[in-house]
């Protein structure tokens, strides 16, 4: 198979399944449904695949040589006599030990929110095609290496998640679409800026020998392939690598969404249906700080080392003040968003430790934070679903009711608040471990674990709201989950635990491209101040 | 001037001939066939396709027609001018088609003939604005241009708000094609020639009185910003596009506005060019700083388009100061001042063309149902009409510039050049602008997904060929939005202007 | 007897154009706002036929100005064919008192 | 038996309750009897600690057993190569004598709980609890290294969490689990500052390996200050988890639970997994670490016994005094009496368990009635729970030929010794108050429960003899409080084989000159059996033991017997006045607490720590959670959203403002856009004429700016 090009198979083969819906009946809804199944199914299998031929040694970050299952041929050539002339897209995909845990995330979280959409009967026909959509948007952004490419399924999945939000959600839901929307555009177009001005500091060498201007993002990352005078060239002594930066990191901080970008999480939250809260939250916000891993700190490595006491302080300040705003909530699901900002915070923290432990903690709480919540907000949709209230005042005892259900919250909150034996834990220490050795982030990282405290403040107190006590009369003909809910629950419980005791199943994918991104950074310091030296 | 020589320039406009064959044949068949009008669209659909072919033919052209003793001509017949002509024969096959749809129009059944001479005049006009390379025909062919459309503004009428439109059309026209004129003559007094490469020569060898020339600079100015609508220029634009039919919207957004832009950017590169650079950088004579004129003019344009457009209810007001921001962007690929700007515009143009004449088709087949533009009566229409609903979606996609639609493409390339040319903070206000765009955009998306219905559902079908027309205009759209090296490949080849 | 020279013709065309301006804006009526027009557009004739007389520009200018004047002609026509049009449908032809159209 | 066979049986051990665990809790509901499963399996866990006891104490008494397994590795690191975080475990006497003590008392408490437990709706869960826990301690207690014990540390907090909370349908009960939980959490976050700190520096967890380099020399920050600290941080843990002060305050709250769970937990093993943690560390201790530690476990030994003195629940006084005890522990580590210490919580785990589990069968038999006051005259009803309640009182209150006088007397040795030597006088005097204190309290309750006349005649008459899985667990932990189990001799525990063969004083790793002055080996280096030469192998070797000087050894000596007398005497006076108020009643108790009202009230309502803490800490967390889910909402969301008053303040200018708002202009960048609109908006007025002449206006600007070019 090796010829196969898998990659794009796992990105576009929704779109497939997007064309193949909209050209059913409109009455067909289980159809639609099933084939979206089939789809994400099949995603989830390809991912496994992908996983299973992983190879572990290969590390990816900056080298070409090192991405796996690369994908590459020309998108865009347009040969001419001036410099647009030489314009030049690649059609470029491959990933590493960075991207590859999220592929897997995106695979499993998509076909899971697949069966949390499973009650939709609004327009379904539209919905199953927006999701597919979005599935093959998000896809793409991790597997994407070319920023151009980077970009186009950036923003492919903003719209479909506009219009999931906004035609699928709760009583406000125009109000939270619109501001999803508007925030992430406004980050998006920041980011655009960036990747034209990145395109005009780099140059590729191709064969040939000729130079062109390239949005590779490989190419981005080697100094040997800045311009002299660049806007954003480390070499010319007036460039706007700094201000880029920043435009950069916002951007993709509005998606993590990092404070005081992070207001409109809570309300696209409270009113997306289920399924796309379980999409955002456990495969959307992932974007963002890959998006720093992939993009910022490799082609940035010297503005990334002036600001990583900046990007770990805002990792504090979102792990502590998330957790606070979670502890006032009185909707469910705004605490559960809430705690997304602070847990974020956690990969952030990591990200800033710039050591193999920090960044491997930071990767792997990405992908618990994805697993983990996402198994919150179906608990959410649960008992939505049959109380149709998320006031958590509203609730009480329903341990007594539905034992079952509150075995697997117990589970998922427990999970959350980084109990040992279950995957948060590990990605939580190592973010703590790796913050700690990397000394200027040192006191910060002692400050953030008052994080864990307050975490399991606000847990177990809605767990006691909710589930512990007696319970009020109108709540006792709730009934236990369905096997639809199993469906969901299980799986991702086993992922919880299986990462919680053997977290090396996924630190040993990652392993390699980690050493390389660390080493790519301290290697950089040097280099950097070489160059900008003369 | 001997008659082989005038032959020979016949040859250079054989476009313009094609339509104005067809107007004369349009006029005549109207005379000779009384009542029965239904040839008419299908006369006209013919000449404009004769005229696309002889605009193939001028891609590889680079001359002058009716060249004068000193060597200038009138007309040049060059890729750049057969670009913009193919633009225009573009919008107006497709408006020839809206018109045969349009209740609006089909009320004045009578009036046919006028109607498609009139359009025709304008298409002349247009081909002549787009070629001239000397005063005279620029003036008359603006002018040309501006009378038919006054006409059109207020064909129907009895309508109130056409005829509104016709007179604030006529008045505000009038004034700016005179003080244009009035600027011709002032330039005409310091060089002495109407001729735009003469005049180039001039101003570069000898001395010229700066505060008269930048008077008549912009005094000229004043008449291309009216046609392309560009602020303080752009007060008629919102009224006149709100109460004309809305064939004549459409068309005057894209085919009037083209035009425009080319003669702006003939007029700028031929008048005022020194050298272009290896790195495809204009060097203008210094004598009028249009760099930070245009940079002046694109940021009022575009913020005020966008900002304005925010409060409209009338989706065809709306897309009327929609189509000002969008000349403040275009206006941007001018403010480059360089063969990549240039490139941006054509391709921004290109986009832009396809999908605003897709967007006000959408707004014509609503309101010959619903009899309304206002964005409110849109409520829930993508539920019962999803083609219609996510043909407009894509529509209003593109012109907000997202990816993977073409209007991103656009977008793209102007950023593209505005960094390039180290115009960050201007690119920045641009960006910023395509965010505010989002705003009144989504409004309409909004409006059509999210919201119910307010009063009962909206029961009609879209007809086959318009469906199919529909498609021609969205399928582009998300085609070029994915692979645009044709896109670009046309405008690197419509580039070239004659001389330079 | 005073020699009439380009500067003359000049003083003049301005003060014409500034006219037609001043009466355009402040004339309610729309016939006097047409006029107004045609007096910016004579303006610019002199302009021109002062020019070709003293520049020695050749006949562009006589040329451009017969042009204007046919312009000018063909306009007035249209112009107030729309007028005559405003009338049946407003009962007035006093421009700011047709305002339908606005934000 | 090999040590493989040993380690395969410590693997048995940690992972049977586990088994069980798992089984009770998914087929709980199917199969009724579940619960059966898991007593058998605890049954045999205990059995299988008891085979490891016997064989790691005849054949390997001086030797670390240790295995271990690399859990992660995480390769190629720029500056360290390869890192590995291993599991492990590590057999020594001290975790084999605990794992057995845990295994036996564990199976007691299951034992127990069949009769106390009967008829509760969940049943099967709560010994799926039960099993949950006891693996969870195990693993705290075989562990070779520190994050394992973090690990199984936070594990051990989720299951007390889940028993306190057992009955979550009071609220209380959740509450108090809550309460546990979050408490404890504060100890683990310094507990884990602490591991971060020495993962810092070693780049390892496993004690064994921390231990070899720091003895090399290698300190945090190459500081003894900040090995201090770390410490002190992992002693954090041990203060949650231990209850210490300042955060003790737990405990008594988390007497929700069914009693045989605060017997198993909360009084004899996972409270005393705090003192084990210190034990486990005591190498890296420094001197002034241990000096804190000590002085934290005096204040924790004094405080709650003056609370435990005017307590009517009977489990609130057991509470107290079990934190009172476990102060006791703590003291005595930190005053250098390590042996004493781990001996006191062996002793003490029995003792306070047979008290618990005695109170559990008083509570049964009263049909939960818990206050004290309500009882009296239940030694009729109850002889076998009263007889093994006294033992294990007087086992508790220090009197001779019970093992607790073995162990708190070394305590009090320790702390006397350590007087002598250094001049802190007031450990010994906190010591001596304490023991007082106990005696008095602990018959207190003797007298007010099982003596004099019943108060509440109806439950004394429907009082029954508990039945005899519940009696027999009484049995044997109260025989396990006599003297003999420890040593021969009922008045000297040196001369035992628990203290003289099993237990040894560890090595310590810290630098000489941050040590306590009487624990420098330089001092004595003669004395000292086995030389430091060969410390690098005590990954394998045991048998060395902390060298003390000679001045100690001598001073500890010396204080032998004044400490033993004077114990004595303190212990028969608290015992006298507790007949003369209750049992005389000699002295009126209530007009002795009249007189001293303010100082019977700080005791009575437990000096007012909770509600300090909800006044202070609570109340600033809540509050400025409330705070700042205001601030998100309308400062930091307002300020893209746009001011509220000033939005709709400005609404009236077209009175659209709002519904657009709505619509989506939702920012305040949307509201100055708006607002702008709104300006631009007003020059489109529909008259051709302004639009003229704004166009001429601005042709004439134009021309003004471009003038001067």
């Amino acid at each position: 198979m090796g010829n196969f090009p898998i990659l794009s198979f796992i990105t576009f083969l929704p779109i497939a399944g997007m064309i193949i819906i909209l050209l059913l009946p409109k009455a067909q809804t289980l159809a639609m449904k099933s084939i979206t199944l089939i789809i994400t199914g099949i995603q989830v299998i390809l991912a496994g695949f992908l996983l299973y031929h992983y190879n572990y040694g290969m590390g990816g970050i900056n080298n070409p040589a090192t991405f796996q299952y690369i994908e590459k041929f020309r998108w865009i050539e347009i040969t001419g006599f001036s410099w647009i002339g030489k314009i030049k897209i690649d059609y470029f995909l491959g990933i590493d030990g960075l991207s590859i845990p999220m592929v897997l995330l995106t695979a499993i979280i998509s076909f899971i929110a697949t069966l949390a959409s499973w009650k939709i009967d609004k327009a379904v026909k539209g919905y199953f095609a927006l999701y597919l959509l979005l599935v093959t948007g998000m896809m793409g952004v991790f597997v994407a290496l070319d920023f151009f490419l980077f970009y186009v399924f950036w923003e492919l999945m903003l719209l479909p998640m506009y219009f999931l939000i906004g035609i699928w959600g709760g009583p406000r839901r125009e109000y939270a679409a619109i501001k999803f929307f508007l925030y992430t555009l406004l980050g998006s177009v920041f980011i655009l800026l960036v990747v034209i001005g990145l395109y005009f500091s780099t140059m590729e060498t191709l064969v040939d020998g000729s130079k062109v201007f390239t949005f590779n993002m490989l190419s981005m990352m080697d100094t040997h392939n800045f311009v002299a005078n660049g806007i954003l060239s480390p070499m010319n002594p007036h460039n706007l690598r700094l201000i880029a930066y920043i435009a950069l990191f916002i951007g993709f901080a509005i998606k993590i969404p990092m404070f005081p970008f992070h207001t409109w999480l809570p309300d696209a939250h409270v009113e997306a249906p289920t399924a796309i809260s379980v999409i955002l939250a456990g495969v959307l916000l992932k974007m963002g700080t890959y998006g720093i891993l992939r993009v910022c700190y490799p082609v940035f490595p010297d503005i990334t080392l002036k600001l990583v006491w900046w990007i770990g302080a805002f990792g504090m300040i979102n792990i502590i003040y998330g957790a606070l705003c979670a502890m006032a909530q009185k909707d469910f699901k705004k605490l559960i968003a809430y705690s997304s900002v602070s847990h974020m915070g956690f990969v952030m923290l990591g990200m800033a430790s710039l050591n193999t432990i920090g960044i491997s903690g930071a990767v792997l709480q990405m992908f618990n934070h994805g697993t983990i919540t996402a198994m919150l907000f179906i608990i959410v949709g649960v008992i939505y679903d049959r109380a149709h209230t998320r006031e958590i005042d509203a609730f009480g005892g329903l341990a007594t009711q539905m034992p079952i259900y509150t075995g697997f919250v117990t589970l998922a909150f427990f999970a959350a608040i980084g109990l040992p034996g279950l995957s948060g834990f590990i990605s939580e220490s190592f973010v703590f471990l790796g913050g700690f050795a990397f000394e200027t982030i040192r006191v910060i990282t002692v400050i953030s674990t008052l994080g864990l405290l307050l975490g399991a403040g606000y847990m177990l107190w809605t767990l006691q709201r909710i589930y512990l006590g007696t319970v009020p009369e109108k709540w006792k003909l709730l009934k236990d989950l369905d096997f639809r809910e199993y469906a969901m629950l299980v799986p991702l419980s086993v992922i919880i635990i299986f990462l919680g005791v053997y977290p090396s199943f996924m630190l040993n994918l990652m392993n390699s491209s980690v050493n390389s991104m660390v080493k790519f950074m301290m290697d950089s310091r040097a280099l950097y101040s070489s160059i900008t030296g003369f | 001037m001997n008659v082989d020589y005038l032959v020979n320039s016949l040859y250079l406009i054989k476009p313009e001939l094609a339509i104005a064959s067809a107007l004369v044949l349009l006029v005549l068949i109207d005379l000779i066939m009384g009542n029965n009008k239904k040839f008419l669209p299908y006369v006209a659909i013919a000449g404009l396709i004769a005229a696309a072919y002889f605009i193939i033919g001028q891609f590889g052209m680079n001359s002058l027609a009716f060249v004068s003793k000193s060597n200038k001509g009138m007309i040049i017949a060059d890729p750049f001018g057969a670009f913009f002509k193919g633009i225009v024969v573009f919008a107006s096959l497709f408006v020839v088609y809206f018109s045969i749809k349009s209740d609006e129009i089909k009320a004045s059944f009578e009036r046919h003939g006028e109607y498609y001479t009139l359009i025709f005049g304008m298409i002349l006009g247009m081909f002549f604005m787009i070629s001239a390379s000397d005063l005279i025909l620029i003036y008359i062919s603006l002018e040309l241009v501006s009378f038919s459309s006054y006409v059109l503004a207020g064909f129907t009428k009895t309508a109130l708000r056409n005829s509104e439109a016709a007179l604030k059309y006529v008045i505000y026209g009038g004034v700016s094609s005179g003080i244009m004129l009035f600027g011709i003559s002032i330039l005409y007094g310091i060089t002495g020639s109407t001729n735009l490469y003469e005049i180039n020569s001039l101003i570069q060898s000898s001395s010229i009185p700066n505060l008269t020339f930048i008077l008549s600079g912009i005094l000229i100015f004043v008449g291309i910003g009216y046609k392309i609508s560009a602020a303080p220029f752009h007060f008629w634009t919102p009224d006149v596009y709100e109460g004309a039919p809305i064939t004549i919207t459409a068309f005057l957004s894209v085919a009037s506005k083209a035009a425009g832009f080319a003669l702006l950017i003939r007029f700028i590169k031929i008048t005022f060019i020194k050298s272009v650079d290896s790195a495809g950088y204009w060097q203008l004579v210094d004598l009028i700083d249009w760099k930070t004129f245009f940079i002046f003019l694109s940021i009022i344009t575009m913020t005020l388009g966008n900002f304005a457009a925010l409060w409209q209810d009338n989706l065809k007001r709306m897309l009327a100061y929609s189509s000002i921001a969008h000349a403040g962007y275009l206006l941007l690929g001018m403010a480059v001042l360089s063969n990549q700007g240039m490139i941006a515009i054509i391709i921004y143009f290109a986009v832009y063309a396809i999908t605003n004449l897709g967007a006000f088709f959408v707004v014509m087949l609503i309101a010959n149902k619903i009899g309304s533009e206002n964005i409110d009566d849109y409520k829930g229409l993508g539920y019962s009409q999803p083609f219609l609903g996510v043909s407009l979606a894509i529509f209003l996609i593109s012109l907000t510039g997202l990816p993977p639609t073409a209007g991103f493409i656009g977008k793209l390339y102007l950023f593209i050049a505005l960094v390039d040319a180290k115009m960050i903070t201007l690119a920045v206000i641009a960006l910023l602008n395509s965010v505010v765009a989002l705003y009144y955009y989504i409004r309409v998306l909004k409006n059509l997904f999210l919201s119910r219905p307010a009063n009962g559902t909206f029961e009609f079908k879209v007809s086959f060929s318009n469906g199919l027309v529909l498609v021609l205009l969205a399928a582009p759209i998300i085609i070029l939005g994915i692979y645009f090296t044709p896109l670009v490949d046309l405008a690197k080849n419509s580039m070239q202007i004659l001389g330079f | 007897m005073i020699h009439v020279g380009l500067t003359h013709f000049l003083f003049i065309s301005s003060i014409l154009f500034s006219l037609g301006i001043f009466g355009i804006v402040t004339r309610r009526n729309a016939v006097m706002v047409l006029m107004g027009i045609e007096l910016m557009l004579n303006a610019a004739n002199i302009n021109f036929i002062a020019f070709a007389r003293y520049g020695n520009f050749g006949l562009q200018g006589q040329i451009m100005a017969l042009f204007v004047i046919v312009v000018a002609a063909a306009e007035a026509a249209i112009a107030l064919a729309i007028v005559l049009n405003i009338y049946k449908i407003f009962s007035t032809v006093n421009v700011d008192e047709i305002d339908t159209l606005k934000d | 038996m090999t040590e493989f066979n040993l380690i395969q049986i410590a693997v048995a051990i940690l992972f049977l309750p586990l088994v069980g665990f798992a089984f009770v809790l998914f087929f709980g509901k199917k199969i009724k009897n579940a619960y059966l499963f898991e007593i058998s399996i605890i049954t045999v866990t205990f059995i299988l600690t008891a085979v490891l006891l016997f064989n790691k104490l005849s054949w390997f008494p001086d030797k670390n057993i240790v295995s271990e397994f690399s859990w992660i590795r995480i390769q190629n690191l720029a500056v360290l190569g390869n890192i590995s975080i291993d599991l492990g475990f590590l057999l020594d006497n001290l975790s084999v004598i605990m794992i057995f003590t845990v295994a036996l008392i564990s199976m007691l408490v299951h034992i127990f709980s069949i009769a106390y437990m009967k008829g509760d709706r969940l049943y099967n869960r709560y010994f799926a609890y039960l099993g949950l826990f006891t693996f969870s301690m195990s693993g705290i207690v075989l562990t070779h290294n520190i994050l394992m014990m973090y690990i199984f540390w936070e594990l051990v907090g989720i299951s007390s969490y889940l028993l306190i909370g057992f009955w979550y349908e009071k609220k209380s009960a959740s509450d108090a689990g809550k309460k546990a939980f979050l408490v404890n959490r504060i100890g683990d976050i310094g507990m884990f500052s602490g591991i971060m700190l020495i993962f810092n520096t070693y780049h390892t967890f496993t004690f064994d390996k921390i231990f070899t380099q720091m003895a090399a020399g290698t300190l945090p920050f190459n500081s003894e200050f900040w090995l201090t600290v770390t410490g002190l941080l992992l002693f954090c843990g041990a203060v949650g988890k231990s209850a210490q002060f300042p955060l003790h305050v737990w405990l008594p709250d988390a007497m929700e639970g069914p009693t045989p769970v605060s017997a198993l937990i909360h009084a004899a093993t996972m409270v005393a997994a705090g003192v084990f943690l210190v034990c486990r560390i005591y190498p890296i201790l420094t001197g002034n670490a241990l000096f804190i530690i000590a002085v934290i476990g005096a204040l924790s030994a004094v405080i709650p016994a003056t609370i435990a003195l005017t307590q009517n629940d009977i489990k609130k006084v057991l509470a107290y005094s079990t934190v009172s005890q476990l102060g006791y522990m703590v003291m005595a580590l930190g005053v250098g009496a390590y042996k004493f210490a781990f001996f006191h919580l062996i002793t003490h785990a029995f003792f306070k368990a047979c008290l618990f589990l005695g109170s559990g069968s008083v509570i049964h038999a009263m049909h939960h009635e818990q206050d004290i006051t309500k009882m009296g005259g239940l030694k009729k009803k109850l002889p076998l729970t009263y007889a093994t309640f006294l033992i294990a009182s007087l086992a508790l209150s220090g009197i001779p030929l019970t093992s607790g006088f073995l162990s708190k007397d070394g305590i009090l040795q320790g702390t006397f010794a350590f007087a002598s030597l250094t001049g802190h006088w007031l450990f010994p005097a906190a010591g001596f108050a304490v023991a007082m204190l106990t005696a008095f309290y602990m018959f207190r309750l003797i007298i007010l429960t099982f003596h004099g006349e019943p108060k509440n005649k109806e439950k004394y008459d429907h009082a029954h003899e508990s039945p005899f899985v519940m009696a027999m667990p009484l049995v044997v932990l109260s025989t396990l409080s006599i003297f003999f189990w420890y040593t021969p001799n009922p008045v000297n525990a040196d001369a035992g084989w628990f203290l003289s063969k099993w237990i040894k004083s560890p090595v310590l790793s810290v630098p000489q000159n941050a040590r306590y002055s009487f624990m420098k080996t330089d001092v004595v280096s003669s004395v000292s059996k086995e030389g430091i030469a060969d410390i690098n192998n005590s990954t394998t070797v045991e048998g060395k033991e902390i060298v003390y000087s000679e001045a100690y050894t001598e001073a500890m000596h010396h204080a032998h017997y004044p400490a033993m007398f004077l114990s004595l005497l303190v212990a028969a006076l608290g015992i006298v006045f507790a007949f003369i108020f209750y049992y005389w009643k000699k002295i009126s108790a209530d007009k002795l607490a009249a007189d001293i009202e303010p100082l019977y009230k700080l005791s009575f309502n437990k000096w007012y720590f909770d509600e300090i803490y909800n006044a202070t800490a609570v109340a600033f967390t809540m509050g400025s959670s409330r705070f700042l889910a205001w601030f998100d909402m309308n400062i930091v969301d307002g300020a893209v959203n746009g001011v509220a008053t000033v939005t709709r303040w400005t609404s009236s200018f077209t009175g659209k403002f709002d519904s657009v708002i709505v619509d989506g202009l939702v920012n305040l960048v949307a509201y100055f856009s708006g607002f702008i609109g709104l300006i631009l908006r007003r020059f489109q007025t529909g008259k051709v004429q302004t639009y003229l002449v704004l166009v001429v206006f601005s042709l004439v600007i134009i021309l003004y700016l471009f003038k001067t070019f």
